[in-house]
This record gives structure tokens, C-alpha cells and sequence, in this order.
């Protein structure tokens, strides 16, 4: 199919809920790359800030309104987007989503394309239980020690992150105890203040987890002022695998990210676009990889190597419950 | 607007001249937003359509509202940092009441009609306004102050009830009313939020230009709030029940927002504070009050909507943005400040001299 | 109750005591009015008068005492329930706002509406009305702001006439008004007094009071001296009541011997306000500066000090030719301006006596190059309030607590201590007792003897005549002419001012 | 602080008596602040560590360091909305000078000495604050709209330098240095920040109270600027410098973060203007300026700090902690009201009227 794709060109727009964070820029350049390729036009456009959720639906009818021929979006959250689908379905525009996959009650979406944050956040779990059983010399299953969780601002990402790491400790390493779980709005600068306050209650924490990195980075800025030496004294994990991060964890001041490669998902969406133009058949979720990546495995991650090819997945929900049903 | 500050020279007393001089000293703004959006006319096809034109008025529509109160409050030299809060508040608690649900304690009993629960959120936004205000006059507290710790209540309020998740609702009713279009000839139409809008404006101005309580947040506005007490206006009253107009308008548009967006979430009023009060500036009230008027503030709201939306019609990259905003709001008020000759030391001698 | 010797009583005030944190303003004040009459109160600046007032108006209330009218023991708890029952104000501080219309604020608290709407078109008829009543000729539609200060007060004169009110308390209404105006204001309120309307007048013109008030009460420091009626006494007697001593003269001029030029001003014009003015001023003179409400004569003071910019102009200091693009210049070269209106431009109200003082002279009183010296500071502002007998209770009192007197003592001083040898001075004496009046002007004599020179802008005719050596009348933003001491009378003065004679025969003394 | 308000009265002209009036009345926030320290003393064991109280001075510092700069441009009646962008785009400035690359573009240059890095991040701060007072005082433009146009302005700039990441730095030199702990007896010490806030305080309380610089701030502030000019003040030259100090305090803020964050970010400033417009506000220096000083702004960010970090303490839910932050702001200015006895109708007969 794709071949016969290659010799028509299309204009296809790309809605990210804003480019302020460099996730949503490494998906953009992939996105960007494969359109190139393709030889087609990809508009992106944002919002100025993420929350501005009519500024989003307004900048999708922008976008349909200039002829866009397909375009994707990254509904942050909640449901608003819902109207920026219906505007698009109004118009008989193919809509996707991607990093988002908890399929709208209303509206036609050819495909939504993310990765199990649940399900991330459980083996990232796991392998924290690995590094705490390391630092005592014992296995996961016995383990015990102590683990603080640095909360974004409540929400879908939050709470699945949160959730699915907590599954992934009960399942790993019972005996871990969480000794707090407190909110850090997503900032470095949050995670290290409540990091730095935690440690004053918990002196003996053993694992920083943060729903992002950033606040996972934070923490271990924390601890280190405290004097507290990361991967001896203590780890910390987060989720998201951007740039920054990888170069701490290059340089032995991060423990480990959940990798997702938001480059090959922008990749994925727009191959999901390309089949679609095609005829083809595309599943209602396209579940992309997500992978643990520690200083071992990190030549590997840059260079692709543990990118796995999308499969059809399963809708997320914040229901508690691993979004990828267990047998 | 800008009008009412023009000083007036002796000899041009005469009626038409100087009604003439007023308009075009208050079409200042207008006349920035007018050279906008003849630029985006010429430079972008897709903008030529009557779909663009009717979003550019729905885009305008709730932050109009919130900024049409929030002319009020800085017209008493007030102001309002609550508002974005407000709007999110009240679409929470429309969307819940709607939805009969919320998420983080599930169904919380049958959803009621959606009429019910948008005059529910409404008033409990007039209820909440008052309540501000009652704090800022019988008290003597800094509406800075109130404004800012409401917006921390509110905001948290809408996050605990959501848990951070949007509320879905289905549109039916009055949030089905307030989103549909008017047909008018053709292509085109008029969004509904852009006509309830205007409403209150024409409303707010009537009651601003023509009744007392307007006529009284003009002269308490711009240190007159001695003088209107020694007069003996009741300055508190006043005063309460702007906070309280705020309040419900925040509301009215917190419920336009989340009937748009099919959802109420704590969200839904990002940035709309720091846009309201920058579009009552632009449009001529000053911070201090005492002048300007509504309509000015509906040209500054336009002023920075055609600015947001022209940069998607002229594809410019996304993370510029805020740096073409800033530029373009700058210069918009400069140009406006030269437009009035305010600069002495651009034309020495012919300064105008305060009193 | 409301019978007493006979006569009937509209209002009576017994034993009213108000204290200010720290200040017993009114200590057991007595007041009786009776419809019908003019009843002026006199007392120095600070003497409790206008908050005598306010607590008959509902601004303040009695910590002591009671307040019966028409009858009734009556407490007003805002100005509102004062306006209600029947009492209306001219307060002291103009209580209006520039921002809106004259009409407006005529109508101010008291609309004429037409159901939920404001009637335009009847205010504006009424206001017509009012205003012309007090002839003056002005758009009720226009903005209060552009008026000047004299017209402003006559506007808030007819706030207070539309009221259907049994009593007008009018706190200083005159101090900005020219010889005319307060004719037409006197003709009012004998009309007011006729139709059996009282009226009680309080101001710092003693003649003034005289010539309306049927009774007078004296204030002193808070404490009720007396209540007397006109006839029973004289200027002398009052004068003694209110200061407690005698004043020897209101006017102590003295003849200075007069020096070298100080200042000259050449083809001064600056837009419509103020064309081609030239004059000249010289140590140890006085140079008067007379002209009707609006003359200009505000405007060339600040075109002088650099306040204002200006279209063309020379100005000379001691000889030589100044520039002068900011009041920073003006006093550099030993310019000084004393505004006329004090609150807004000439005093620093937030902050205190002595940073009020020492705000011209900073430059002068740093140590280690960058510090102020807070030792030199104090003792400069305590020379101050010294030699010119400033009332304070500390050097840190807020300038907004004091007396108008007072307040402009201290004006005076930070410009003294710039030590200037050209004082511009815009109504010297606006709203300030005799007797600090008589020490403004030993100050001025003082400042001229020490070959000082003064350029007094004042509306004030008999200040005028008896203080200048030479007087220069503006009418419409020209020189008019110039009148020597010795030739100069009211009506020659007024003959300028409103140009039916264009040239002053004086106009030699302009060299 | 609020001292300078209070009206004195004849009596008391003893100058012991005055002074200890003064300093009570001053007190006024501090005795809030005392009240959350000692009721988080009470309440949470983990508190009473040097450590925790070494964190409580460390999180004050950057943004007491930006409300000091807030502190000036509200003396003289102003406001700046662009210190949170000018935090971040300092950091992001200095971070891709250090590291000698940036994310957008890769490696840009060799890194320069963080000395080096920092002086120009910080004199780019005072240029960038130069300027906006220009346009302020000589264009008369809003002093809201030019700093809010700034901001969008420095947030786009740092946006598009980094794309939205942050610049990582290795500590070495001075953002080593600055981010170092002072040691005092046992386990007692000083976080450098902190030590840097409380210099920057220090002069800033000698320019303010001892320096003619700071009269003219006072002067002019509290509606005093046509008669600080008619008394010969170069009311614009101070107007200008006071934009540049903000911006330069900001600039230096913006350092500090990124050093403590190892990270130049675009989020490096997030929420700061709005916390050190309160901080100020809380403090005792009203929003039209003339009264007021830096020490009360220090109270305010602790105040603010000390609500935000004792929620930690306590684990207050997560999504409760809005909320609380709103109330006890709230109630925080109410309780300051009612010691100062403001509030006529509590107690009638006995008010203090405004002049
Ligand atoms: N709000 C106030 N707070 C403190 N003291 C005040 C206040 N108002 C007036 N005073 C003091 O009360 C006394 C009486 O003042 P008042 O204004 O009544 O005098 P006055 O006779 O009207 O003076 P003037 O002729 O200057 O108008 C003065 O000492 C004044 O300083
Ligand atoms: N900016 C302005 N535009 C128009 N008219 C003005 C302006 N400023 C002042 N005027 C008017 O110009 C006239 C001259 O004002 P000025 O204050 O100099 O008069 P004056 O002789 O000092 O009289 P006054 O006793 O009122 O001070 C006044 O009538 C004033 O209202
Ligand atoms: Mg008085
Ligand atoms: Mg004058």
C-alpha cells in the first residue's frame, strides 16, 4: 500500500496540546522526518500553553479550515478534544490521537496511538524493586525498604503512572513500603522542595519515583544536596525518556526512565495516517512500545533498537485496573 | 474608552466638532485591531472564509464575558484574579450536576436537567463574587489578595471534585442552545456564545453609560471613592456587587466553555485572567479606573484573539508564538500612545497638561 | 426642646468631643443654629471646624455629645442620612470627581432618573438651569476636570443649591473664588436665608464672614470660645477670640531696597495659554501677579519652573540666559515654585514632616558620598519647623495630618531650604487662618530683605495690593499691564483683568 | 512597612515610645508568619530539624529575591508581570552559555566559564529591565501591558533556545558556589542562596532607607509623582532604573534556580510573578506604592513558603493543598486587617477616616 501512497502528496495537520516540553517536540521531528519522506506537507500547530483546551479545539478547526486532509491530536486528559473530533468528522477529515488512548464516547477516530502507561509504569516498578534488592543484597521478593512517589497534577497520567507503579511494587516487591505520595505539579523545582522534605521525615528513602522525570530529577537534586550519593544511597526513576534525562542517566546521575521514544511514536502516527489514505485497516488502538531504560541498555534505546513494532492494544482508562487486561 | 481622557481645549466647544474628536480618539483601539485584521485578510486565503470569521467571534465569545466583568471591577479600580478559577468552578459544577457523576467519587445521583445545573453554577458564581467582595469592602482586604486566595479555592475545589479528569457531558438543552449557530444569509452565521456575548455587553453598557449604579462605579473608580461616599453613594454596595458581577459572568462563561467543550474540567480557564485584564487595558480602562467602558475591552479582546488566530493561519511555528504575542501586544500599545500625541518629548511643547 | 429664648432652634450641638488617635480634635463644642441663618464659624487652621462639620454630616461621629435637629436627637452615620434629613455640604476638600461630567457631578448620589434610566437630557436642562443661577457659563456636559479650580467650586455650590435642604454647611466655599463669584455666591445664599434656609459658612476671610454671617462662633485649638452675633463686635474682637492674642496688622509689608535684576522673562508663549509674557522681577521685590479665575497666571509660573513645556521663551537668572526643560533647572538656578495646589503637587502626602522638607535639598545632606544623613536631615527639618513655627507633634507626623497652615509652612520650607532667590508663589494664602497668614507673609518679607526676589500669583485683591511693590495683571494668557504700589487700586486691577482698558499706563515699569 | 502608615498622634512624641509603636504595628505579618512556624513546630516532629529549617530558607530564596525586585516597582506604583519569564530566560541563557549548546540547535559554541555565563545572564536582566522602563516612563506605556508583552516576549525566547527542555549544566565555579551550604555550629547552616537573598535584602534596605534613591522610590510611589518631579526629582530616571533593578534581581533569581536545578528551563520561573506580587502585597506595601518596605515582603514569601511546605510536612492530599494555600492566604490578610483594626463596622464610632 505504501508505495502506491508515495507518488500522491497530502497535507496533514498535527495538534500537540502545546511545545512546551521536549516530548512533544521529539514526537513533532518524528512525525516531521516521516512526512518528508513521504514527500508530504505536516503542519503542526499548538496552543501556547497545555490546558488551554479551547485554544486546542479552536487551532484543529484553524487547521480544517486551511484543508488539512488528515490530522492528529494529543487531547491532554480530558474530553474537550471530544469537539475538535466532531469538527473534523463534520468535515469527513480522518482524525487521529496519539499519546492518548482512551477512546472519546463520541465522535469517529481512525486510530488512537500511545503507549500502556500502566503497564510502563508497572515493569518500571519492577525494576525499582530490582535496584532496592541490589542495594541490600537480597532479592525483590523479600526486599524491604522505603519508596516516595512524586504525583503530577491530578489527572489520567497521573493517576495510571501512579497506579501502575504501585501494582508493579505489590507484584514485585510487597514488602517495599510507600512512604509518601505527594503532588509536584510536574516541575523539577516542585520535586526537589517536596524530595527535600521527605527526606526529612524519611532519611532512609531508597527510591525516588516521579510520574515524569523532571520531578524524579528533582528529587535526586535533593537528595544529593543532602548529601546522599544516587545509585548507592539512593535511585531514582521516572517516566518519559527525554533528551535531558538520557544525558543524566549517561553521566550515572539518573537510575532509570521509562523510554517510550516519542520520535518513532510521532513516526508511527503518521505511518498510521499513510495506511489510512491507503485503505487499509488500522486498529482502533495503536499500542507502541515502551521500554525500561537504564545506563546498560541505553546505546540500544538511541539507537532504535528496542523499538518494537506497534501492535493493536487496548483502550486505557482511569479505572484502576492494568489497561492491558492480565490473561 | 480613550474619549473620556482627551482633554478638551477651550475654543472647541462646539457639539459636533467635538463629538467627532471623540470617536476618533476612542477608535484607538479599534483602529489596531481593524489594521489586524485587514492584514490577515490579504495575507491569508483560509482566513477569507465565513467559518474563520464565525471563530474568530465563538473564540471571543467566553473570554469577552470574563473580561466584560472584569472591566467592572478595574472600573472601580479593582481587579479580579479569580476569574479563570471561576470559569473552571463553575463548568466543574455545571458538568457535574449535569452528568450526575464526577469522577473521583463516581455517580453521585441522577444528573438533573441541564438548565437546572447551569443556573446552579451560575449563581453560586454571583454567590461566590458577593462574597469576595463583601471581604474586600466590609473588611478593608486587599482585592489582590481575596482574588488570588479564591483562585487557589476555586481551582482546588474543581480539581478535588474532578480528580483532575474532565466531566463529559452530552449536550442537551441549554448547552445545546448556547453552542448552536444563528443562520444568517449563505455560509454564514453567528455563534451563539458570540450573541450572548454581546447581550451582555449591550446590557453591561447600558448599564454603565445610562443607570446609576454605573454612573457610580465610574465615580468611584479613579480615586473617587471618598468624594462618592461623601456624596452619599453606598461605595460598599457598589463595590459588592461588582465583585458579585464578575463573579456571575466568570460563570456564565465558565458554562458557555465547558458546553463548547462538551466537558467541565479544571482547566478550562487557563490563562483567562492575565487575557481579561490585559484586554480591559488595551481597550482603554485604565488600571486605576474611573474610565474607558465595555466596548473597549471587547476591541482588546479581539486584538488578541486575531493575533493568536492569525499565527495559525500564517503557519507560524508554534514555539514562536508567545514571542510574536509579546512583540504585537507591545506594539499595539505604543502605537495607540503615539496615535495620542501622550509622548511629550516626541513633539516638546504642545504637551498636554494634566490637572 | 427646640424652643429656647424664644426663637426657634434648627440645630443644636452640645458638648461634642472628638478625638483622632492621640488629638482631642473637639472638646465640649456648643452650637446653635437658627433657620434662617447665616452662622459663620472662624478658628485657626485646625481649630476642629471641618470636623465640627463632619460629624454634622455623618462623615464622623461625636465620641461625646449630641446633635439635635429640627427636634430630634439625630445620629448620621453616613452622609447619606445626613443628605436625608435635610443637610447638605460644601466640603472643604473638593469632594468630586474630575473624571465626570459637571452635570454629573451636580447630580452626584441624587440622579434624576426616568424609570431605571439615568435622564440625560432633564440633568443637563436642570443642571443648565443651576449653573446659570450662579452665572457661570459652562457645558454641563463637559468634564469637570478641565475646569479650573474657581469654576470647579462654583460647580460644587450648585451640588449642594439643588437639594431641597434646611441647612448648608459651606466649609471654605470662597477660597478659590474670584471677587465676582463670591458676589454671586453671597447673592445666593442671602436668597437661601430669605426663603428660610440656614446656612452655616465657615471660612479664613474674616471680612467675608463679617459681611454674610449673622452669628459668629469661635473655635479655638478644639474648645468652643464664643457665639456672638455680628453687630457686637469687631474685626479686632474676633480676630483676638480665634488666635487668643492681637494681631498688630494682616499685612505687614515692609520696603525692602530693591536690587539688581533677578529674573527676567522674554516672549514667553506656550499654545493658546500664555502669549508673548515679559516681565522682570528684582531683589527685595514682590511682584504681584493679578488676573481673573483662568488668566493664566497658574500656567506662566509652571512655564517658568520648567513644569511645563513651552513653545518659545527666554528666561534670565541674576543676568544670564538659563535654560530651563525641568524643574531640575529651575532650581539649580535658584527658581523656586510653591503650587496652588498643595496636596496633589506641592506636598508628599504619604510621607513625613521631614522627608517633606528635605526632599529639595537630599543632595546636600549625603555622607560617605551615597547615605543620607539622617542626624543632618533632622536637624534641617527641625531649623525648619522652628523658625517658621510649624505645628507637629513629631518631625515623623504624616504631612496629611497637618493644618493647611501648617501644610504650607512646610511647602515653604523645602523650598527655602533650596535657598532660592526667586520665589514663584501661586496663592500664598489659600485656605489658611490669619494668623499663619500674617506669618507667610513676615516670611516673604524676610526672604525679599535677604535680596530674595517673589512672584506672587494671587486672587486675593487686598493680598495684593498691601504685600506687592509692583503688580503685573494677566487677561487671557497677556501681560495687561502693570501697575506700581502706588497706583494701584482694586478697580484699576480690575479694569485690567478683564481688558477693558488693553494697556496699563505702568507699562514703563517694564523698562 | 505598615508602621509608616500609622497616624501618630500628638501625645506620643517620645521617641522610645514611637519607635516601639512602630515596630508592633510592623509586625503585623511577621506575627502571622510566627503563628504558621510555631503551629508547624507543634504539628510535625520532622520540622524541627536545622535541615528542615536550612530547606524553608533555601526555598525562600530565589523568590525573595525576585518579590525584592517586585518590592521596588511597586514602591513607585508599577507592577512587573515579566519576572517569571525573565527567571527562566536568565537560566536558559546562562545554562546554554555554560554548557555551550542548546537542545533546539545542538552544540552551539564551547561552553564559556559559568562566571562569565552568569554576568551576562544578569546584566541581560538589567538591560531587558532598562529598557521596559524606558518604554514605560518615556513612551507612557502601562507598566502592565509592556512587562506582560515582555513576558510572553522571555517565555517564547527561552522556549525556542531550548524547545522546551531544559539546558542540563554540571555545577563547577560560581554555580557551584552559589548553590553551597555556609556551616554553623553542629548541623546548623546556611544555605548560600539565602545568604545571597538576605545581602540583596540588606541593600536594598539601605538604598530604600538611607539612599536618596530610595526617598525618590517612596516619593514617588503613593501618588506622589507630579510633586516629586515639581520638587526637582528626575522622576523618570529612577522609573527606569527601578524596571532595571527588577529585572536584574529577577535575572540573578533566574541564576540561582538554574544552578540549584542543574537545569536551564523554560518552566524555571513558573508561578513566581504572581507569588511575589502577593508576597509584596502581604507584606504591607499596597499595590499604589509610597509605603512599605523589603523586610515585609521577606514575611510575605515566608508566609507563602511556609503554607506550601508545611502541607508537605503534614501530607495533606495532594489535591487539597489548592485549596488550603487559598484559605489560609485568605485568612492570613484577614487576620492582619482585624489587629490593625481597620474595620469600622466592628467597631462603630471609633473609625479612622482616610484623608
Ligand atoms: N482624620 C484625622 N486623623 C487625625 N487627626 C485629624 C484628622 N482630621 C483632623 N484631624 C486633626 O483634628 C484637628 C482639627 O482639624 P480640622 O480639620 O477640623 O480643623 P479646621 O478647623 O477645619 O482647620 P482648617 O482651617 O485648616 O481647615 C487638627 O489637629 C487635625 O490635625
Ligand atoms: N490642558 C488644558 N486644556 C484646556 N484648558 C486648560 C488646560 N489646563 C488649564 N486650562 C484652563 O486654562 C485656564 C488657565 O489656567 P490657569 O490655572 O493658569 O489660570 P489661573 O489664572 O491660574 O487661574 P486659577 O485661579 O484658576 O488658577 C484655566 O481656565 C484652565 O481651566
Ligand atoms: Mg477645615
Ligand atoms: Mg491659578
Amino acid at each position: 500500500g505504501m508505495a502506491q501512497d508515495n507518488a500522491e502528496t497530502h497535507y496533514v495537520g498535527f495538534v500537540p496540546p502545546a511545545l512546551t516540553s521536549p516530548f512533544h517536540v521529539a514526537m513533532v521531528e518524528g512525525a516531521m522526518a516521516r512526512a518528508a519522506e513521504l514527500g508530504w506537507t505536516l503542519e503542526v500547530q499548538a496552543p501556547a500553553s497545555e490546558g488551554d483546551f479551547a485554544a486546542f479545539v479552536t487551532t484543529v478547526e484553524q487547521l480544517l479550515e486551511k484543508g488539512v486532509e488528515a490530522i492528529s491530536i494529543n487531547p491532554i486528559g480530558t474530553d474537550s478534544a471530544i469537539t475538535a473530533v466532531l469538527a473534523a468528522n463534520e468535515r469527513g477529515v480522518p482524525i487521529l490521537a496519539h499519546n492518548f488512548i482512551t477512546p472519546f464516547d463520541q465522535g469517529e477516530v481512525v486510530t488512537y496511538v500511545g503507549y500502556d502507561q500502566w503497564g510502563g509504569a508497572e515493569s518500571l516498578a519492577a525494576y525499582a524493586c530490582e535496584l532496592i534488592a541490589g542495594k541490600y543484597g537480597t532479592t525483590a521478593a523479600e526486599t524491604t525498604g522505603q519508596l516516595f512517589i512524586l504525583e503530577g497534577i491530578e489527572s489520567i497520567f497521573s493517576h495510571r503512572r501512579t497506579q501502575g507503579f504501585e501494582a508493579g511494587l505489590e507484584k514485585n516487591c510487597p514488602n517495599v513500603t510507600v512512604v509518601g505520595s505527594q503532588s509536584a505539579e510536574w516541575l523539577r523545582t516542585r520535586g526537589q522542595e517536596v524530595a527535600g522534605i521527605a527526606l526529612q521525615q524519611h532519611p532512609d528513602i531508597d527510591v525516588f519515583y516521579g510520574n515524569s522525570d523532571e520531578m524524579a530529577i528533582g528529587a535526586a537534586l535533593a537528595a544529593q544536596d543532602l548529601g546522599l550519593v544516587i545509585n548507592e544511597d539512593f535511585f531514582a526513576v521516572g517516566i518519559d525518556g527525554n533528551q535531558p534525562t538520557l544525558d543524566l542517566l549517561a553521566g550515572g546521575e539518573f537510575s532509570a526512565t521509562l523510554g517510550v521514544d516519542p520520535y518513532r511514536m510521532g513516526v508511527t502516527v503518521i505511518d498510521a495516517m499513510a495506511a489510512h489514505f491507503a485503505g487499509e485497516e488500522v486498529p482502533q488502538i495503536t499500542l507502541t512500545p515502551s521500554v525500561v531504560v537504564t545506563p546498560d541498555n541505553l546505546a540500544a534505546y538511541l539507537a532504535g533498537d528496542l523499538w518494537t513494532t506497534p501492535i493493536a492494544g487496548f483502550p486505557e482508562y482511569d479505572n484502576n485496573l492494568p489497561t492491558v487486561p492480565e490473561d | 474608552m480613550a474619549a473620556e481622557s482627551g482633554v478638551e481645549s477651550r475654543g472647541q466647544s462646539t457639539n459636533l466638532l467635538g463629538t467627532l474628536r471623540r470617536v476618533i480618539a476612542g477608535l484607538g483601539p479599534f483602529l489596531v485591531f481593524l489594521f489586524l485584521f485587514v492584514l490577515l485578510l490579504i495575507l491569508s486565503p483560509a482566513f477569507r472564509s465565513p467559518t474563520s470569521l464565525g471563530l474568530l467571534l465563538l473564540e471571543s465569545a467566553a473570554i469577552a464575558i470574563v473580561a466584560c466583568g472584569q472591566t467592572f471591577v478595574i472600573m472601580i479600580g479593582g481587579i479580579d484574579l479569580s476569574v479563570e478559577a471561576m470559569v473552571s468552578f463553575s463548568g466543574v459544577t455545571a458538568a457535574i450536576l449535569i452528568a450526575g457523576s464526577n469522577i473521583a467519587g463516581g455517580q453521585v445521583a441522577n444528573g438533573i436537567p441541564a438548565i437546572y445545573a447551569v443556573l446552579i453554577a451560575v449563581s453560586a458564581g454571583l454567590l461566590i463574587g458577593l462574597f469576595q467582595g463583601m471581604l474586600i469592602t466590609l473588611f478593608r482586604m486587599n482585592p489582590l489578595i481575596v482574588t488570588l486566595g479564591f483562585r487557589s479555592i476555586l481551582l482546588g475545589i474543581s480539581l478535588v471534585w474532578t480528580n483532575g479528569a474532565g466531566i463529559n457531558i452530552v449536550r442537551e438543552g441549554i448547552t445545546d442552545t448556547i453552542t448552536s449557530r444563528i443562520p444568517l444569509v449563505g455560509d454564514w452565521n453567528l455563534p451563539m456564545p458570540f450573541v450572548i456575548a454581546l447581550t451582555i455587553y449591550a446590557i453591561s453598557w447600558v448599564i454603565l453609560r445610562h443607570m446609576r449604579f454605573g454612573r457610580y462605579a465610574y465615580a468611584i473608580g479613579g480615586n473617587g471613592e471618598e468624594a462618592s461616599r461623601l456624596s452619599g453613594i453606598n461605595v460598599n454596595r457598589i463595590k459588592i456587587m461588582i465583585y458579585g458581577i464578575s463573579g456571575l459572568l466568570a460563570a456564565i462563561a465558565g458554562v458557555l466553555v465547558m458546553s463548547r467543550l462538551r466537558s467541565g474540567a479544571y482547566q478550562n480557564g487557563t490563562n483567562m485572567t492575565l487575557i481579561s485584564v490585559a484586554a480591559v487595558v488595551i481597550g482603554g480602562t485604565p488600571l486605576t479606573g474611573g474610565k474607558g467602558g465595555v466596548w473597549g475591552t471587547m476591541i482588546g479582546v479581539f486584538i488578541i484573539r486575531i493575533v493568536e488566530q492569525g499565527m495559525v493561519y500564517l503557519s507560524v511555528p508554534s514555539n514562536a508564538k508567545e514571542i510574536v504575542v509579546g512583540v504585537i501586544i507591545v506594539l499595539a500599545v505604543l502605537l495607540d500612545v503615539i496615535r495620542q500625541g501622550e509622548i511629550t518629548w516626541l513633539r516638546l511643547g504642545k504637551r498636554r497638561v494634566e490637572t | 426642646m427646640a424652643e429656647q429664648n424664644g426663637d426657634s432652634i434648627l440645630l443644636e450641638m452640645r458638648g461634642i468631643t472628638k478625638r483622632f488617635p492621640g488629638v482631642l480634635a473637639l472638646d465640649r463644642i456648643n452650637l446653635q443654629v437658627r433657620p434662617g441663618e447665616v452662622h459663620g464659624i472662624v478658628g485657626e487652621n485646625g481649630a476642629g471646624k471641618s470636623t465640627l462639620i463632619k460629624i454634622l454630616s455623618g462623615v464622623y461621629q461625636a465620641d461625646e455629645g449630641e446633635v439635635i435637629f429640627k427636634g430630634q436627637r439625630v445620629v448620621h452615620n453616613n452622609p447619606r442620612q445626613a443628605q436625608i434629613a435635610g443637610i447638605t455640604t460644601i466640603y472643604q476638600e473638593l469632594n468630586q470627581i474630575p473624571h465626570l461630567t459637571v452635570m454629573e457631578n451636580i447630580y452626584l448620589g441624587s440622579e434624576i432618573m426616568r424609570g431605571p434610566f439615568v435622564d440625560w437630557p432633564e440633568m443637563r436642562r436642570r443642571s443648565q438651569t443651576l449653573l446659570q443661577k450662579l452665572r457661570l457659563e459652562i457645558d454641563p456636559a463637559m468634564t469637570l476636570g478641565k475646569l479650573g479650580v474657581g469654576q470647579a467650586q462654583m460647580v460644587e455650590v450648585a451640588k449642594a443649591l439643588h437639594h431641597k435642604a434646611d441647612l448648608i454647611i459651606m466649609d471654605e466655599p470662597t477660597a478659590a473664588l474670584s471677587l465676582t463669584e463670591i458676589a454671586y455666591l453671597f447673592q445666593i445664599i442671602n436668597e437661601l436665608r430669605d426663603s428660610g434656609v440656614a446656612v452655616i459658612y465657615i471660612s479664613h476671610h474674616l471680612e467675608e464672614t463679617f459681611e454674610i454671617c449673622d452669628r459668629i462662633t469661635i473655635l479655638r485649638d478644639g474648645q468652643y470660645i464664643d457665639t456672638r452675633p455680628r453687630d457686637e463686635m469687631t474685626m479686632d474682637d474676633l480676630i483676638r477670640m480665634m488666635v487668643g492674642r492681637t494681631l498688630d496688622e494682616q499685612f505687614p509689608k515692609e520696603n525692602v531696597e530693591q536690587g539688581n535684576e533677578l529674573l527676567r522673562v522674554e516672549g514667553l508663549n506656550q499654545g493658546s495659554r500664555l502669549k508673548d509674557v515679559s516681565f522682570s522681577v528684582r531683589a527685595g521685590e514682590i511682584l504681584g501677579v493679578a488676573g481673573l479665575v483662568g488668566a493664566g497666571r497658574t500656567e506662566l509660573l509652571r512655564a517658568i519652573f520648567g513644569a511645563d513645556p513651552i513653545d518659545s521663551g527666554k528666561f534670565f537668572v541674576n543676568g544670564q540666559a538659563v535654560t530651563i526643560h525641568h524643574p531640575r533647572d529651575a532650581i539649580r538656578n535658584g527658581v523656586a515654585l510653591l503650587t496652588e495646589d498643595r496636596k496633589q503637587q506641592g506636598l508628599l502626602l504619604h510621607l513625613s514632616t521631614r522627608q517633606n522638607i528635605s526632599i529639595t535639598v537630599l543632595d546636600t545632606l549625603v555622607r560617605a558620598r551615597m547615605l543620607i544623613d539622617r542626624r543632618r536631615e533632622t536637624e534641617l527639618a527641625s531649623k525648619y519647623v522652628d523658625s517658621m513655627a510649624i505645628k507637629i507633634t513629631s518631625l515623623e507626623q504624616l504631612v496629611r495630618n497637618l493644618s493647611g497652615g501648617n501644610q504650607q509652612k512646610v511647602v515653604l520650607s523645602k523650598w527655602i531650604a533650596t535657598q532660592p532667590r526667586v520665589l514663584l508663589f501661586d496663592e500664598p494664602t489659600r485656605g489658611i487662618d490669619v494668623g499663619a497668614k500674617v506669618e507667610i507673609y513676615r516670611l516673604m518679607n524676610s526672604f525679599v530683605a535677604q535680596g530674595g526676589a517673589v512672584v506672587m500669583v494671587s486672587s486675593e485683591l487686598p493680598e495684593i495690593l498691601a504685600m506687592s511693590d509692583r503688580i503685573m495683571v494677566v487677561h487671557e494668557g497677556r501681560v495687561s499691564g502693570f501697575l506700581d504700589r502706588a497706583e494701584a487700586t482694586q478697580e484699576r486691577i480690575m479694569e485690567l483683568a478683564t481688558g477693558y482698558s488693553n494697556q496699563g499706563s505702568a507699562n514703563a515699569a517694564q523698562e
